[in-house]
């Protein structure tokens, strides 16, 4: 790694703007990240974390402004050619491995010099030896196709390709929401990775919603706001408060601690019983907890395959479906966010088999004012909108539906603080209403609000708890429970 | 078939030059290259006829009216998504003329019946399809070319390649016309109508379209996805039954090898009228701008006096250059 | 005898293959009934392709039968499948579509002729000649070639006419309907149409519904084209030909496949005439046709005799 | 077993039964006649099964490679007969107009369906000018090529192999077929890795071009001349051979042996039904039932396994 006296900074924006049609994604940003730094990086969603990144990384050309690339010379263009050659790598928001391929495949699409003879081993080895490094005691078969893995493990794969080392070593790595699917002990080796590499002079940035994150590992923090940088504070110059402050939410009285108490219902009609044995009632809030691909995916799909038909449609749905992996199980990319957000409830705004189009957009512009979809039309196509406002629309779709259950899979996945906590309300103004939630998290503080919490284990349930027995010290030991039993 | 990744296999659009003026939106859809590469060939035609444009056009509106038949049912499920397709529509036709006419026997009365046999087999294929796609989990491009050759060996078992005369009065609807618009060109119009209707408007269009973009997200969303699939499959197969049926009136007797032509023709005017193959995103206009280009490139040619192998070489050259000029996949709504 | 007897097919989509496997069903079921073959089954591909009737001949070698009788997809793409039937001592006979190999027998009908003698006929109907419609079969296919062929000899001789337009009617009564439909707005006045089988009724059609003067259209032998035809005549004295080889060359072939497998001594070309329909002779052959099907004439084994000694000489 | 071994072991089983059933009906085709009698024909459809496999494997679908195929074999059977260097040169621009088709596409963003459906027209006409008749004739060399006879092992099985062999080499375990691959599972990640996708398929489309021209040949090589319409087929035959052989339509997952297997299975098919004597109404709907039967083996072996959403 270079030698720690050199300060010239990896990269420099010079009044960086980028627009998209009318859209100013970026609006006049100056940022220089020097060798050792880690530069914690947070917004609300849409302020242009993202596209920042990309331009970072070559993939996107600034429409006014200057990059810099080490002791390069500022110009307004860049290539992803140039970006990778100064050392730059990245892992983006949506995961971007090709499913098809091995892990040790997948480490050759970025480093192109790895050819020739045993090629293969030599990829086997880069990947091996960083995911050994960063995630120990991590279970990947390099061998394995990345679509067999599960969404953390892929997380993990990418983490480790973007560190490795081979020709030239990586200088600044930016991780967009890395931790959005890895759980608590995932993420916690990630950050002291973070750490290790920083101190050897590598630089990093890192975007996330999860502040304690940012505040933990972070040496500078920006805040952007609506494409601009709005505050800048190196380590300990804010606090969770100030932070919240300067991202622009007013965080309500009262909200902060998310931890409401946990309520008993034992009374209430039972709305839904698994052969897995799981139950929930009307009105309650059900987590499911545990180490990530442990099995809750896959009971919320099925018992939301179980209680709809795929024969008969049906003005009042059973159950509603909010994806966390969007692309794979919630997103219709050709669609405007209007008919995105509307697919579910359409069956009732439908007289004699034709859809009432002014009802339609009457509930799409209900449902953008009362979970702030930040657009400027709904007719605007879904990809328009950045990770954690299509996740918004995704929330708007099962919402606003009949559905007298609602089942969530990790759907704070990109969400943005002030969101969060509208949501958080939403569902617990909702519960009390009479709704129930099943609700999937990697996040052990969203499981700690339930009612009752489920925690997997292997596939199966290994714990039920209840009431204040619901804590993180608990979740995690039952997480574990069983492979220490074995 | 879920798509892995579909917002790499989408990239987003630019949008935000909001207030466009009708003309120039009208100039985005894709269907628009279809009719001007129609109105194109037509005029190129009519200039070498003697007559003028006006029997050019009727015969155009008439043999573009059974393109526009099948393709409509093609084109809903091409809607559905990579990989859906229907290659039995050729043998449906085949099949649904030979049973109908062999049952009407020429006689007048007999025409509902014949009309419902038709449209009856077409229904059968359409079940049968779906079943194998279904059930047996067999591609739907495999599934349909091996339904069609059961189905053509049912037409030939039925009657053996014997032509069939139709009843007189069939005939001459099919030959008709109505205020001077030829009677099919009618019929098609009719489903065209049909067709957008359900495609912009319904419930039913709405979903097809939702799962020909994430059949996955679509279930999980509340759509009925086998019902919708099923449905399809069946309208694509009863309006080939349909196109048939008339096709079988309109030319004196139902062929063995009738419709084959079809085959190629319904992929053809789909995607020429601007649909995207890649699923969930269709357009009805075009399938009648392509399908009116379709028969008039061809006479066009023909009254050029290209030969086989150049008017084929031009055909292609000119759907390359059309679907070139329209562009890529367009975002919708 | 014991010897078993194949049928190559490579297209069943049509009448009038219809009505060659018919014939051959009818003639051959007989002679196995007889002993005078042990077998003779017909094959059909699924669709029209030299490649996949290759692959059925290959098959048929496996299979053990004494003699294959084929009508070819192609006269030449086959030639290395019938050369490998023949060196496993196999007979090979073709008709209709037949094969160049020499090995093999070929029952030919000269389809150059058949387009000769359509603008023959037009010229003793048309003295001062006039324009013509041409409607071909399907391009790259060597029978389409053949009767184009044939026809542009024709129109040498007869230089009072000129082919107007040519279109490809792919030997499907709806194609042709629509290619003709489609060229008629720029065609001059038409005298004549001159075509390749069974697309006569459609022509028809096209020019019916154009409101053009009906021009001589020469016919195909196929039910439909007689039956109009004769309707025309009985209104307004209308009078055409009408050519086509019978359906029923299929028993022909059989037969001299026996022959040679009885040890006979056949000419390894053999001609059949075509089977030609003039007004004359119009309703006995209408009379003697299947509804909806094609005119056809089966062999006996008689009549097979005397074609090869008639080639002998 | 994991999806990758299950992809390429459906396919084996098919074949296996199939041919045991053809031997149990025929054991003549037991033999190192038999055999070559049996497979010769899929020689080329197996070319050309590779060459769908290809553009398959970038997300697309090739309509036109049975009429390419055509046109290859007709521009053989006479100019490369005829004027080998300009033959040759034919054929290596028809190679070329294959990668421009993949650079237009991509490039365009359009549909790839419609673009070959173009693109087999004029393929289709260009045979037709070629050789407006059948004919034409095999070079020497292509001829004793395809019909050489080694010892033990029939040309046919001879060549099956080796064209699995290096089509699994090419795609499944060069450094540059994996770009490929990456392309259709995620083309926009290998974009942003700093590849030009552009490059990469027009790569894939010549790829297939080159496997289709080696198709044409080897068509020729075995039928001793050509017609334009020749290969029609293919299209659908290639396609098919690819879903046989554990393809998907999506997402770059492709199996070179199994397509290779798969394009066996079909051509085997064919002969198994011929042995069968059927009668003639319902022999060309026993070539749909047979497809049927042979994919819905599929079926047995995966439904037990894994979940399976609406797909
Ligand atoms: N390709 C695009 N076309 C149009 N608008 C875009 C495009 N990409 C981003 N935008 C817009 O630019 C703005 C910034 O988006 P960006 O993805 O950078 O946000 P973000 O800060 O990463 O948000 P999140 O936390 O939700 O991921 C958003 O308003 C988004 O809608
Ligand atoms: N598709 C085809 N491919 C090859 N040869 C064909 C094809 N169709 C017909 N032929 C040949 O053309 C000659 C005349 O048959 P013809 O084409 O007239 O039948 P057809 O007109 O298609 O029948 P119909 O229209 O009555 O069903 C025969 O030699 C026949 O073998
Ligand atoms: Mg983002
Ligand atoms: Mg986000």
């Amino acid at each position: 790694m270079s030698d720690q006296t050199d300060t010239t900074p990896v990269v420099a924006l010079e009044n960086a703007r980028k627009l998209f049609g009318a859209v100013r994604a970026l609006d006049g940003v100056t940022l220089a990240i020097a060798p050792g730094e880690c530069l914690g990086l947070v917004g609300h969603n849409g302020a242009g974390k993202s596209t920042l990144v990309n331009l970072v990384n070559g993939g996107l050309n600034l429409t006014e402004g200057t990059i810099r690339l080490g002791a390069g010379t500022a110009s307004p263009e860049t290539s992803i050619a140039a970006a990778r050659a100064a050392g730059v790598r990245c892992v983006f928001q949506e995961l971007s491995l090709c499913p098809n391929l091995t892990v040790t495949e997948n480490v050759r699409i970025p480093h192109r010099g790895l050819t020739g003879r045993g090629w293969r081993r030599r990829a086997r080895a880069i990947v091996a030896e960083k995911l050994a490094e960063i995630f120990p005691g991590h279970a990947i078969d390099p061998g394995a196709a990345v679509g067999a893995l599960s969404i953390a493990e892929r997380q993990m794969v990418e983490i480790a390709i973007a560190f490795s080392v081979f020709d030239e070593p990586p200088r600044l790595v930016i991780l967009d929401e890395p931790t959005s699917s890895l759980d608590a002990g995932l993420a916690e080796q990630l950050l002291a990775h973070v750490r290790r590499f920083c101190a050897a002079g590598g630089a990093v940035i890192f975007i996330s919603h999860m502040l304690g994150e940012i505040l933990d590992i972070a040496s500078r923090i920006v805040v952007m706001k609506d494409g601009r940088i709005t505050e800048e504070r190196a380590r300990g110059g804010f606090d969770r408060q100030g932070l919240v402050d300067a991202m622009g939410h007013v965080a309500a009285e009262g909200a902060e601690d998310p931890r409401a108490a946990a309520r008993s219902l034992e009374g209430a009609e039972v709305v839904i019983s698994t052969p897995g044995g799981l139950t929930a009632r009307r009105g309650e809030i059900v987590g499911l907890a545990g180490l990530g691909g442990h099995g809750q995916a896959e009971a919320l799909e099925q018992i939301c395959l179980a209680r709809s038909s795929s024969w008969k449609g049906t003005r009042s749905p059973k159950v509603a479906f909010v994806a966390g992996d969007r692309a794979r199980d919630g997103l219709f990319p050709i669609w405007s966010i209007l008919r995105n957000a509307t697919l579910s409830r359409l069956p009732a705004l439908t007289r004699r088999g034709l859809v009432d189009r002014a009802a339609e957009e009457e509930m799409a512009a209900e449902w953008r004012r009362r979970i702030g979809i930040r657009t400027d039309d709904m007719d605007n196509p879904i990809l328009s909108l950045s990770g954690g406002n299509q996740q918004k629309v995704l929330f708007a779709r099962a919402l606003g539906t009949s559905a007298p259950v609602v089942l969530m899979d990790d759907p704070m996945r990109g969400v943005d603080v002030g969101t969060k906590r509208d949501v958080y309300d939403m569902i617990r103004a909702e519960a009390a209403g009479g709704r129930t939630f099943i609700w999937y998290s990697t996040e052990t503080e969203e499981v700690c609000q339930c009612d009752r919490v489920y925690v997997f284990r292997l596939g199966r349930i290994a714990a039920e708890l209840t009431g204040a027995e619901i804590t993180e010290e608990n979740i995690l030991a039952a997480s574990f429970e069983m492979e220490a039993a074995e | 078939m879920s798509r892995p990744d579909a917002s790499a296999a989408h990239p987003p659009h630019r949008h935000g030059d909001k207030p466009v003026t009708s003309l120039l939106s009208i100039l985005r859809k894709p269907w628009l290259w279809a009719f001007i590469a129609a109105g194109a060939a037509f005029v190129a035609t009519a200039a070498v006829t003697q007559a003028g444009g006006w029997g050019l056009g009727m015969t155009a509106l008439t043999f573009a009216a059974f393109s526009v038949l099948v393709g409509i049912g093609q084109m809903f499920v091409i809607t559905l998504g990579p990989g859906n397709v229907d290659l039995s529509i050729p043998a449906t036709m085949t099949l649904a003329g030979t049973l109908a006419l062999k049952a009407m026997a020429g006689d007048p009365a007999m025409i509902p019946v014949g009309l419902a046999i038709a449209l009856a087999s077409g229904l059968a294929v359409g079940v049968v399809n779906y079943g194998l796609i279904r059930l047996l989990s067999i591609p739907p491009i495999i599934a349909t070319l091996s339904a069609s050759f059961l189905i053509q060996s049912a037409a030939i078992w039925s009657n053996r390649g014997l032509r069939v005369k139709p009843p007189q009065a069939l005939a001459d609807f099919a030959t008709g016309r109505a205020l001077g618009v030829p009677n099919v060109a009618v019929v098609a119009l009719l489903v065209a109508v049909l067709a957008w209707v359900v495609l912009e408007r319904a419930l039913a269009g709405r979903r097809v379209l939702a799962i020909g973009q994430n059949m996955r997200a679509a279930r999980l969303a509340g759509v009925p996805v086998d019902a919708v699939r099923f449905a399809t499959y069946v309208s694509c197969a009863v309006l080939a039954g349909l196109a048939g049926f008339l096709l079988a009136s309109f030319s004196g007797g139902a062929a063995l090898n009738m419709g084959a032509e079809y085959l190629l023709m319904s992929i053809a005017v789909v995607v020429i009228g601007g649909s995207s193959i890649a699923g969930g995103n269709s357009n009805v206009p075009g399938i009648w701008g392509a399908s009116l280009f379709m028969f008039l490139i061809v006479s066009m040619l023909n009254s050029y006096g290209a030969g086989a192998g150049v008017r084929m070489i031009l055909t292609g050259v000119i759907i390359i250059a059309i679907v070139a000029a329209a562009g890529g996949r367009k975002v919708s709504r | 005898s014991d010897k078993s007897i194949a049928l190559s097919n490579n297209y069943a989509g049509n009448s009038w293959r219809q009505a060659m496997l018919e014939s051959w069903q009818k003639v051959t079921a007989q002679a196995v009934e007889e002993g005078v073959v042990s077998a003779a089954d017909a094959f059909t591909t699924a669709e029209n392709q030299a490649t996949e009737q290759a692959a059925q001949i290959q098959n048929m070698i496996l299979q053990g039968y004494d003699a294959i009788v084929i009508n070819s997809a192609s006269p030449t793409a086959l030639n290395g499948a019938v050369k490998e039937a023949c060196d496993a001592g196999i007979v090979v006979v073709s008709f209709d579509g037949i094969v160049t190999e020499p090995c093999a027998w070929r029952i030919a009908v000269d389809f150059q002729e058949m387009g000769r003698q359509q603008v023959e006929y037009l010229a003793s109907r048309l003295p001062e000649g006039g324009n013509l419609l041409e409607i071909r079969g399907l391009a790259g296919v060597f029978v389409d070639d053949e009767i184009h062929a044939g026809i542009a000899a024709g129109v040498q001789e007869h230089p009072d006419f000129k082919v107007a337009a040519a279109v490809n009617g792919d030997w499907a009564q709806d194609v042709a309907q629509k290619a003709v439909a489609g060229v008629l707005p720029s065609l001059p006045d038409i005298a004549g149409v001159v075509t390749q089988g069974g697309d006569g009724y459609g022509a028809a059609q096209a020019f019916a519904a154009s409101g053009r003067d009906m021009p001589i259209i020469v016919m195909g032998n196929r039910h439909d084209e007689m039956e109009w035809w004769k309707q025309a005549h009985e209104e307004n004295g209308y009078e055409t030909v009408s050519l086509s080889i019978a359906p029923g060359v299929s028993t022909l072939a059989f037969w001299v496949a026996q022959q040679v497998l009885d040890g006979a001594d056949v000419p390894k070309d053999l001609t059949v005439p075509f089977l030609k329909v003039t007004q004359e002779d119009l309703e006995e052959v209408l009379a003697s046709t299947q509804a909806g099907g094609v005119a056809n004439v089966e062999y006996t084994l008689d009549d097979a005799k005397a074609v090869i000694s008639d080639a002998a000489q | 077993m994991n999806r990758d071994q299950l992809r390429i072991l459906l396919p084996v089983v098919s074949l296996a039964v199939l041919l045991g059933a053809v031997f149990w009906l025929q054991p003549r085709a037991m033999s190192y006649l038999g055999l070559n009698l049996l497979f010769n024909l899929a020689v080329p459809i197996a070319l050309a099964t590779i060459a769908q496999m290809l553009i398959i494997m970038v997300n697309d679908l090739d309509l036109s490679i049975g009429t390419f195929v055509s046109f290859v074999a007709c521009v053989t059977a006479t100019l490369v007969q005829t004027d080998p260097v300009l033959g040759y040169l034919v054929l290596a621009a028809g190679i070329a107009g294959y990668a421009a088709m993949g650079a237009l596409i991509h490039l365009r963003n359009l549909p790839a369906i419609v673009v070959t459906l173009g693109m087999s027209f004029v393929w289709g006409g260009l045979a037709v000018l070629i050789l407006p008749s059948p004919g034409g004739a095999s070079p020497e060399w292509l001829r004793s090529l395809m019909t050489v006879k080694p010892p033990l092992v029939p040309m046919a099985i001879v060549a099956s192999v080796v064209i699995a062999v290096a089509a699994h080499l090419l795609v499944r375990r060069s450094a540059f077929g994996v770009v490929l691959r990456g392309v259709g599972g995620n083309a926009a990640s290998v974009e942003r890795a700093g590849w030009s996708v552009l490059k990469a398929k027009a790569a894939a489309y010549a790829l297939a071009g080159f496997f289709g021209t080696l198709s044409g040949m080897a068509l020729v090589g075995l039928t001793t001349a050509a017609d334009a319409n020749i290969a029609l087929r293919y299209t659908l035959l290639s396609i098919a051979g690819v879903i046989l052989g554990g393809g998907e339509f999506t997402g770059g997952r492709v199996s070179p042996v199994g397509a290779v297997i798969g394009a066996l299975t079909l051509a085997l098919a064919g002969s198994f039904l011929s042995f069968m004597r059927l009668s003639p109404d319902w022999q060309i709907g026993a070539q749909g039932a047979i497809l049927i039967l042979v994919l819905a083996v599929r079926l047995l072996v995966s439904r037990g396994r894994g979940r399976r959403v609406a797909a």
